[in-house]
C-alpha cells in the first residue's frame, strides 16, 4: 500500500531560510517515495501553517506528515495536534530538526541544504512505517512536595495551599524564611524584609493544607510524574515540636550563662547557647538543641537545667531520634536557593585575614535590628566605621571564579551604601565594573543613592592591604584603577564590604541526581527551555523556582514561584498527564523467555510469565528507554515510535545518496 | 587577507602565537592596572587597561609612543588576575616585538635589515658571553658603572647586549645553522 | 601535519539520547555555535536503546563514522541506560577492530544537556580525524561485505548474549 | 640516587655562584645528583621574547631536546629560565605545527624536541620530588627561631600552569619550617622585585625593591629567602641604592633557600658561598651555629 506523505518545510522567518534553500528542499522532498506534496512556509507553527496541514490531510488524503522545522522538543506536540485536528492519528507525524541541528550551527548554505535533504529523506522513509498509537495517560496525585522554604518555597506553598491543594514543605534549616529572613531592607523600595516576609511565614505555619517539616531532608525519590514516592528524614531537634511554645525558658536556664558558640543565623557574628532559637521570628518558634555543643548530648553529664525550666510542658526530649516520613505526591517543586560566594577564594581581598573585611550578608545582619549588634553598625573591633568601601562583583564576572553576573549585587551594594551612610554617616565608596540596575525603580534608586553623596568609582578592586603594616592599625587600603579618572586610586578605609555573588548550593549536584534533573555548567538547575519553559525541567512533574535556577532578586523569585505553582496546579487539575506512548512491548511468538531483558530494566517493569515461559512488560511501569529492546537477542521486544525497522529506515535515509 | 590588516588585527595576530588572548574580551575593569606594581607606583604613562582600549580603538601611534610596555616587569600578576583571561603580560611582549620590528623595517614583518643585524648579533654574542641580566654586572663592573650603562631596552637589544651562549658552547656552528633555519634572512658573518 | 589530503567530506551518523546529548545539540543551535555539517543525528530516547546493529548498518550503508551521545555516567534519565551502552560499545569496538574499522570511526561520548560546546568540539574533532583516516566506503567493498556481515551477525548474537549475562 | 639534567642558566655562571654551589652541596646530601645539561645555551631570558618569539622558543627547545637525549628531567634554579622552558614545552606540545617548524631547525644540530623531559624548578625538587620529611631528616643545626621571609617572586608560580594556588601558596613556608626556621607572614611575598627593569627602568625597579624590603622588615624578618638569582641580587645588592634613593635604613640579609638549607644541614658557610654578599649574612650564620639540635 503506497503512502500519501505530506512534507512541510518551515522558514522560521530567516532562521532556517537564511541558511537552507527551503524551496529547493521542498522540491526535492516532493520527489521522494510516497510523498505527494512538498510545501514550504514562513512559519509552520503559526495558525495558517497548522491549518494548512489540517486541510491537506483532508483534501489531499495525506496519511503521513513530515514537518521540517525546529527541534521536536519544542513543537512536536503542536504539529501532532494539528494532524489530529485533520483527523490523522497524531503519531503519523515525524519532525525534522533543521533549525537547531542545521541552519543555526552551519555556515555553508550548500552543505546545510544537503543536510536538510538527508534528514528529511530519513524522516520520510521512517514515517512510512509509523503505526497508529493511543495516547498514554497517567493520573496525577493531588499532593505537592516543595523542597526549600525560602521566599520561593513559601510563596509557591501558599499559592497551592490557597487553591486547596495538599502541600508538603520541607526545609533543612530549623526555621523557614531562607536568605530573605536574614536581610534588613530590600531594594529598591527599602521596605523591611522581615515586615513583608514574617506574615507569610506565619500563614504557612497556620495553613491547614500545608505540612511544614523544618530541620528535615529529602532522602529518597521514587516513581514518576503524577505518582512520586518521597522519603523525608526529620532530624531530631531534641525538642518536641508540638509541645514547645518558644518561651525561651530552657534557653535562659541553660548551664551556659552566655552564648558561647557561633550562631549560624548571624553567620557567626553573634554567639548562641547549645539550646537556641535561630532568631526571634523563627518559624516554627520551636527551640532546638545542637548535639555537637550540648553537654548532655555529648557527655550525658549535665544538670539539665533546661528540663527543669521547661517543667510540665516536657517539650525537651534528649532521647529523640530521626523520624522517617514517606509521602506520595504527584508533582514536586524545587526551591532550594543559593549559597553566597566564598570570599576566601579571592585571597587578595583579605577576607578572613583582615578583621575589617566583611561580606555583604554579614553587613545585612549587622544593620538588622534583630542582628547580633541590634542594628548598630559596629565592626569586630567595636568601633563605628568612618569610611567604608563596597566592592562589587566579588566572585562574579570573573573567569577565575564565576563567569556569570550575579544580577543582584549592584543593587544590594547600593542598598548597603545607603544603609551604611544612614546609620553611620561614613564616607562610602562603591567600586564597580558596570553599574547594572535593570528593573522597576532600580535606576531611580541608583540616582537616589548617588545623590546621598556615595562615591562611585568605576574600577574592579585589585588589591586590599593594611595601610601601615606592622604598626597594627586596622585601616585598610583599597586599590583599584579609577578607569574614568585614568589613575590608580588607593583609598584608605576602616571597613570593606564584599559584594559577594550567588552560587549554586554546595550539594546542588546531589539534589539534582536525587530528583533526576539536569544542571547547567555553573551548577544551577537547568530549565526545560530558557524562554518558553523556565520553571519546567526535563523530568515531567518536577518544577524549579527561585535562585536554584539562577541568581535573581526577590520579585523575580516570587514571580517564578507563582509560575511553578501554576504549572503544578495545571497538572493536578487536569487530573492526568499525557505521556509519550513510546513504551516497549513483547511479541509473544518471538520471545524465548531467556530473561536477558529482565535485569536490563531499571524500573522492574519486566517479569517472566512462567507458564507461558515468556517475558511480560508492565506498561504502567515502563518509561520507554528501550534498553531492553536493544538487549533482546531474539528481537522479541519492540518499542513504540522507535521500532528497529523505523530506525533502520532512518539510517538508510540519511545515507541514501552516498 | 583581503585588505591590509588593522593595527588591532596585527596585535591580535601577535597574541595568537602565544595561545590566543582575545582583547575583544576586555571589559575595561582595570584589574590589570590596579594589580600592576609599576603602574601602581605611577611609572606608566598609560595604564595597561588603557593600552588595551587604545589597541581596540586602533590608535597605533599612541600605543607605540607609550612607555607602558617597556615598563612591564613581566611579573604576570595581571595575567593571573584578569577576569577575562587575557594574558596581558604576553600582550606587552607582543608590543615590544612589534615596536622593535617596526623601528627596523618598512612595514610590519621582520624586515631583512633587522634580521641581518640580529643574526650577526647572535653570532657575536655567541662568542663573547655578555648577560643582559643587569645584576650579573655587579661582579664585573660594580653598581655605579652598571647603572651608567643603563639604556632603553630597544637600544640595548640592538646593541646586542643579550645573553645567548655561555662562552663554552661547543657546537656553535650547528647552533648557528639551527638559528638560520628560524630566521633565514641575512648571512651570519663568519 | 594535519593537512587534509583530499577534499573528502566524511559522513557521520550520530545516535543521541533525547535527554542529554540531543538537548545539548539543541543548545548548541540556540547558542549559534558553529560546527562541521558532516553529522546526521538520529534521536533515541536513551543511548541504552542503541542496538549494535544500528552501528553496523550505518557503516554498511556508507557512514565513515558513527557517534553515540549519552548522559554522563550517573546522570542517565533512565537511571543506568548509559552504563549498558558503555558495556555494549566496548564489545562493539573490539568487533569493529576485527573488521578493520579502526577506533576513531566509532565513538562514544558523554554530553550533558548543558554542554552545547562539547557537541561542537566532539563533532569538529571527529570530522578532522575522519578526514585524516579517509573514506571507509563499506558499500564499495560489497562483494566480501555480504559474507563478512553474515559472520558478524553470528558473532554479534554471541557477544550480545555474553554482554547481557555479565551482571 | 635520583638524577636531573641541570640547567645552570647564564646568571649562575658568574654572579650566582653561591646559589650554584649551595644547590649542588645540599642536593648531594639528599642523594640527588645534578648532571649539567650538555652544551646548554641561554634560555633567552625575557629579552628574546621582546625580539622574536620563535627564536626564543627555539633556544629553550634546544635545551629541552638535549635533556631528552640524556633521558632526564631538567632542573632550573632560576625562575626566569624555569618559566621559559616550562612554557616552551607546554606550548610546543599544544601546537604540533610549531613544534615541527622548530624541530626542522633543530635537525641542524641532530636534535629533536618530543616533550618527554619535564621541567622542574629547583625548589620544586626539594618540596615535591624529595619531600619535606627527607629534608627534615637531614637537619643537624635547626634554624629554630630564625625569622625567614620566604620570597616567591613571580615566575615560579606565574603564569598559572594548571590549577595550582597562585594567590596564596604555602610550600616555601613549609620548606623553611622543615629546617626549623619560622616563616613570617610576608604580604608581598608574591609581588615583583622589578628584576627585568633594573637596567631599563631603574627608578621603577628600585621602588618595587623598596616595597618588598619594607614589607619584610615590617614582618620583623631576620632574612629574606629567595629561589631566583635575579630576585636575590635585586633585593640584596640594591639595598644600598634603595637606601640612598628613598632615605631608608634597610640592612636585611637575602639568602638563597639552598644556603639556608645548607646551614641547617650543618655545612660550612664558605661551601655555601656565604660571605660574598653586600649585606652581611653573618647574623644568620651565627643564629644557625647558636642552636645545634
Amino acid at each position: 500500500m503506497s503512502k500519501r506523505i505530506g512534507v512541510y518545510i518551515c522558514h522560521c522567518g530567516t532562521n532556517i531560510a537564511g541558511m537552507v534553500d527551503v524551496k529547493a528542499v521542498a522540491e526535492y522532498a516532493a520527489t521522494l517515495p510516497g510523498v505527494v506534496l512538498g510545501r514550504d512556509y514562513k512559519y509552520m507553527c503559526s495558525d495558517p501553517g497548522q491549518e494548512w496541514i489540517k486541510e491537506d490531510i483532508k483534501d489531499q488524503k495525506l496519511d503521513r506528515v513530515v514537518v521540517a522545522a525546529c527541534s521536536p522538543l519544542l513543537h512536536e506536540r503542536t504539529f501532532r495536534t494539528a494532524a489530529a485536528r485533520g483527523g490523522l492519528n497524531q503519531y503519523y507525524v515525524q519532525m525534522v530538526n533543521i533549525r537547531e541541528h542545521d541552519a543555526w550551527v552551519h555556515t555553508d548554505k550548500a552543505s546545510a541544504t544537503e543536510k536538510a535533504k538527508d534528514l528529511i529523506r530519513a524522516a520520510v522513509y521512517r514515517v512510512a512505517l509509523h503505526k497508529p498509537l493511543e495516547k498514554k495517560e497517567v493520573p496525577i496525585k493531588p499532593g505537592v512536595l516543595i523542597v526549600g522554604a525560602g521566599i520561593a518555597g513559601i510563596h509557591a506553598a501558599l499559592t497551592l495551599a490557597n487553591a486547596g491543594k495538599k502541600v508538603y514543605l520541607v526545609e533543612r534549616e530549623p526555621t523557614i524564611g531562607g536568605h530573605m529572613a536574614k536581610f534588613d531592607k530590600t531594594f529598591p523600595t527599602l521596605d523591611c524584609a522581615a515586615c513583608i516576609l514574617t506574615p507569610k511565614m506565619t500563614s504557612v505555619k497556620n495553613h491547614p493544607n500545608i505540612t511544614m517539616w523544618t530541620y528535615s531532608d529529602v532522602t529518597k525519590v521514587d516513581g514518576f510524574v503524577g505518582n512520586y514516592k518521597v522519603t523525608v528524614r526529620r532530624n531530631p531537634r531534641y525538642v518536641i515540636e508540638n509541645l514547645c511554645v518558644g518561651c525561651s525558658e530552657c534557653i535562659n536556664a541553660c548551664v551556659y550563662k552566655e552564648g558561647k558558640f557561633p550562631d549560624e543565623f548571624n553567620l557567626g557574628l553573634g554567639k548562641r547557647k547549645p539550646v537556641y532559637l535561630p532568631f526571634p521570628q523563627a518559624t516554627p518558634l520551636v527551640a532546638l538543641i545542637d548535639p555537637d555543643t550540648c553537654i548532655q548530648l555529648k557527655t550525658g553529664k549535665c544538670k539539665k537545667t533546661c528540663i527543669e525550666a521547661c517543667g510540665d510542658r516536657k517539650a525537651i526530649d534528649f532521647e529523640q531520634e530521626a523520624e522517617i516520613k514517606e509521602i506520595e505526591v504527584g508533582t514536586i517543586i524545587l526551591a532550594t536557593g543559593f549559597k553566597i560566594f566564598d570570599s576566601k577564594r579571592i585571597p587578595y581581598y583579605g577576607y578572613g585575614t583582615y578583621p575589617g573585611v566583611y561580606t555583604a550578608l554579614e553587613v545585612e545582619r549587622l544593620v538588622n535590628a534583630s542582628g547580633p549588634t541590634s542594628g548598630e553598625l559596629v565592626m569586630r573591633n567595636g568601633q563605628k566605621p568612618k569610611s567604608v568601601a563596597i566592592v562589587h562583583c566579588v566572585g562574579s564576572r570573573d573567569e577565575n571564579t564565576n563567569k556569570y553576573c550575579s544580577r543582584v549585587c549592584c543593587m544590594y551594594s547600593l542598598k548597603l551604601a545607603h544603609l551604611v551612610k544612614e546609620r553611620t554617616g561614613a564616607e562610602v565608596y562603591n567600586f564597580y565594573i558596570d553599574m547594572r540596575t535593570p528593573g522597576k525603580g532600580f535606576e531611580e534608586f541608583y540616582s537616589k543613592v548617588a545623590g546621598e553623596g556615595v562615591h562611585m568609582i568605576r574600577g574592579k578592586v585589585a588589591d586590599i592591604y593594611p595601610e601601615s603594616p606592622g604598626n597594627g592599625s586596622a585601616r585598610l587600603v583599597v586599590q583599584a584603577e579609577d578607569t574614568l579618572l585614568n589613575m590608580i586610586r588607593k583609598v584608605p578605609v576602616d571597613m570593606v564590604v564584599l559584594g559577594v555573588g550567588l552560587e549554586a548550593q554546595a550539594d546542588a549536584n546531589d539534589v539534582r541526581r536525587l530528583f533526576n534533573i539536569s544542571c547547567s555548567n555553573d551548577g544551577w538547575f537547568l530549565e526545560r527551555h530558557p524562554k518558553l519553559a523556565p520553571v519546567n525541567t526535563f523530568t515531567d512533574g518536577i518544577f524549579i523556582a527561585g535562585c536554584c535556577q539562577g541568581p535573581k532578586d526577590i520579585p523575580d523569585t516570587v514571580a517564578q514561584a507563582g509560575a511553578a505553582a501554576a504549572e503544578a496546579l495545571a497538572l493536578i487539575d487536569a487530573g492526568s498527564i499525557e505521556l509519550e506512548p513510546n513504551t516497549a512491548y513483547i511479541v509473544d511468538t518471538e520471545c524465548s523467555g531467556c530473561k536477558t531483558c529482565i535485569p536490563m530494566c531499571p524500573y522492574t517493569a519486566i517479569s517472566r510469565n512462567d507458564e507461558k515461559k515468556i517475558a511480560v512488560i508492565n506498561e504502567a511501569l515502563c518509561k520507554g528507554c528501550g534498553t531492553c529492546v536493544a538487549a533482546c537477542p531474539s528481537g522479541a521486544i519492540k518499542q513504540n515510535l522507535f521500532e528497529d525497522e523505523e530506525i533502520f529506515e532512518e539510517i538508510n535515509g540519511v545515507l541514501a545518496h552516498v | 587577507m583581503a585588505d591590509k590588516p588593522t593595527f588591532r588585527d596585527e596585535i591580535a595576530g601577535l597574541l595568537h602565537a602565544t595561545m590566543g588572548n582575545p582583547l575583544d574580551m576586555c571589559m575595561q575593569c582595570g584589574t590589570c592596572s590596579g594589580t600592576c606594581p609599576v603602574a601602581g607606583a605611577g611609572f606608566m604613562d598609560n595604564s595597561p587597561r588603557r593600552i588595551i582600549a587604545m589597541i581596540n580603538a586602533d590608535l597605533k601611534q599612541r600605543v607605540l609612543a607609550s612607555n607602558t610596555y617597556w615598563y612591564c616587569a613581566s611579573c604576570y600578576h595581571c595575567t593571573v588576575r584578569c577576569p577575562r583571561g587575557i594574558d596581558i603580560t604576553e600582550l606587552m611582549y607582543g608590543l615590544k616585538r612589534y615596536a622593535i620590528w617596526n623601528k627596523q623595517s618598512k612595514e610590519g614583518l621582520i624586515g631583512p635589515v633587522f634580521s641581518e643585524t640580529f643574526v650577526k648579533m647572535i653570532v657575536r654574542t655567541g662568542r663573547s658571553y655578555e648577560p643582559v641580566l643587569a645584576t650579573s654586572y655587579l661582579f664585573t663592573l660594580g653598581v655605579p658603572e652598571m647603572l651608567r650603562e643603563a639604556q632603553t631596552a630597544t637600544s640595548l637589544m640592538l646593541k646586542g647586549r643579550l645573553p645567548l651562549l655561555p662562552a663554552r658552547i661547543k657546537r656553535l656552528d650547528n647552533f648557528k645553522r639551527v638559528l638560520k633555519r628560524i630566521i633565514p634572512l641575512g648571512e651570519p658573518e663568519e | 601535519m594535519s593537512e587534509p589530503t583530499t577534499t573528502f567530506e566524511p559522513r557521520i551518523v550520530a545516535f543521541f539520547c533525547n535527554w542529554c546529548t540531543y538537548t545539548a545539540a539543541d543548545l548548541a543551535g540556540v547558542s549559534r555555535m558553529k560546527y562541521a555539517p558532516n553529522i546526521r543525528v538520529i534521536r533515541l530516547m536513551c543511548s541504552g536503546r542503541l542496538d549494535p546493529q544500528f552501528v553496523m548498518t550505518a557503516f554498511a550503508k556508507g557512514a565513515d563514522g558513527v557517534l553515540i551521545g549519552g548522559c554522563h555516567p550517573g546522570d542517565c534519565h533512565y537511571v543506568e541506560g548509559n552504563y549498558k551502552t558503555l558495556r555494549r560499545a566496548t564489545l562493539l569496538k573490539r568487533m569493529l577492530a576485527d573488521l578493520g574499522i579502526v577506533d576513531g570511526r566509532f565513538r562514544l561520548e558523554w554530553i550533558s544537556a548543558s554542554e552545547g560546546d562539547k557537541v561542537k568540539h566532539v563533532v569538529n574533532d571527529m570530522v578532522e580525524k575522519l578526514r585524516a583516516l579517509g573514506p571507509l566506503n563499506m558499500p564499495g567493498k560489497h562483494k566480501d561485505w555480504d559474507k563478512e556481515m553474515e559472520e558478524l551477525e553470528e558473532q554479534l548474537q554471541a557477544q550480545e548474549g555474553e554482554a547481557c549475562h555479565v551482571h | 640516587m635520583k638524577k636531573y639534567a641541570y640547567f645552570p642558566g647564564c646568571s649562575l655562571e658568574k654572579m650566582a655562584q653561591s646559589y650554584h654551589n649551595s644547590a649542588i652541596e645540599t642536593l648531594r646530601r639528599l642523594d640527588v645528583e645534578l648532571e649539567e645539561l650538555e652544551d646548554w645555551n641561554c634560555c633567552g631570558a625575557t629579552a628574546y621574547f621582546h625580539v622574536d618569539e620563535l627564536l626564543a622558543y627555539t633556544l629553550s627547545a634546544r635545551n629541552l631536546a638535549m635533556a631528552e637525549k640524556q633521558k632526564l628531567d631538567v632542573v632550573a634554579p632560576c625562575s626566569g629560565c624555569y618559566k621559559n622552558m616550562f612554557f616552551t614545552r607546554a606550548h610546543l606540545q599544544h601546537e604540533p605545527a610549531l613544534a615541527d617548524h622548530i624541530n626542522f631547525a633543530l635537525e641542524a644540530d641532530d636534535l629533536k624536541f618530543n616533550g618527554t623531559s619535564a621541567v622542574r624548578h629547583l625548589i620544586e625538587v626539594f618540596v615535591q620530588d624529595i619531600g619535606l620529611d627527607a629534608v627534615k631528616a637531614k637537619v643537624t643545626q635547626s634554624l629554630k627561631g630564625l625569622r625567614v621571609a620566604p620570597y616567591y617572586g613571580c615566575q615560579i608560580l606565574r603564569p598559572r600552569k594548571d590549577h595550582e594556588d597562585v594567590e596564596q601558596p604555602r610550600f616555601f613556608e613549609d620548606l623553611m619550617a622543615a629546617i626549623g626556621a619560622t616563616p613570617v607572614d610576608f604580604p608581598l611575598k608574591l609581588r615583583c622585585c622589578g628584576g627585568a627593569l633594573i637596567i631599563t627602568n631603574r627608578k621603577a625597579a628600585l621602588s618595587l625593591v623598596r616595597n618588598l624590603l619594607q614589607s619584610a622588615a615590617a614582618a620583623k624578618a631576620d632574612v629574606i629567602a629567595t629561589a631566583c638569582p635575579l630576585c636575590q641580587v635585586n633585593l640584596e645588592c640594591y639595598q644600598k641604592l634603595v637606601n640612598q634613593e628613598f632615605g631608608t635604613q634597610f640592612n636585611l640579609p637575602v639568602l638563597y633557600f639552598t644556603q639556608l638549607i645548607g646551614l641547617a644541614f650543618g655545612l660550612p658557610p664558605k661551601q655555601l658561598g656565604i660571605g660574598t654578599e653586600l649585606v652581611s649574612a653573618e647574623p644568620v650564620v651565627c643564629h644557625a651555629r647558636s642552636n645545634p639540635s
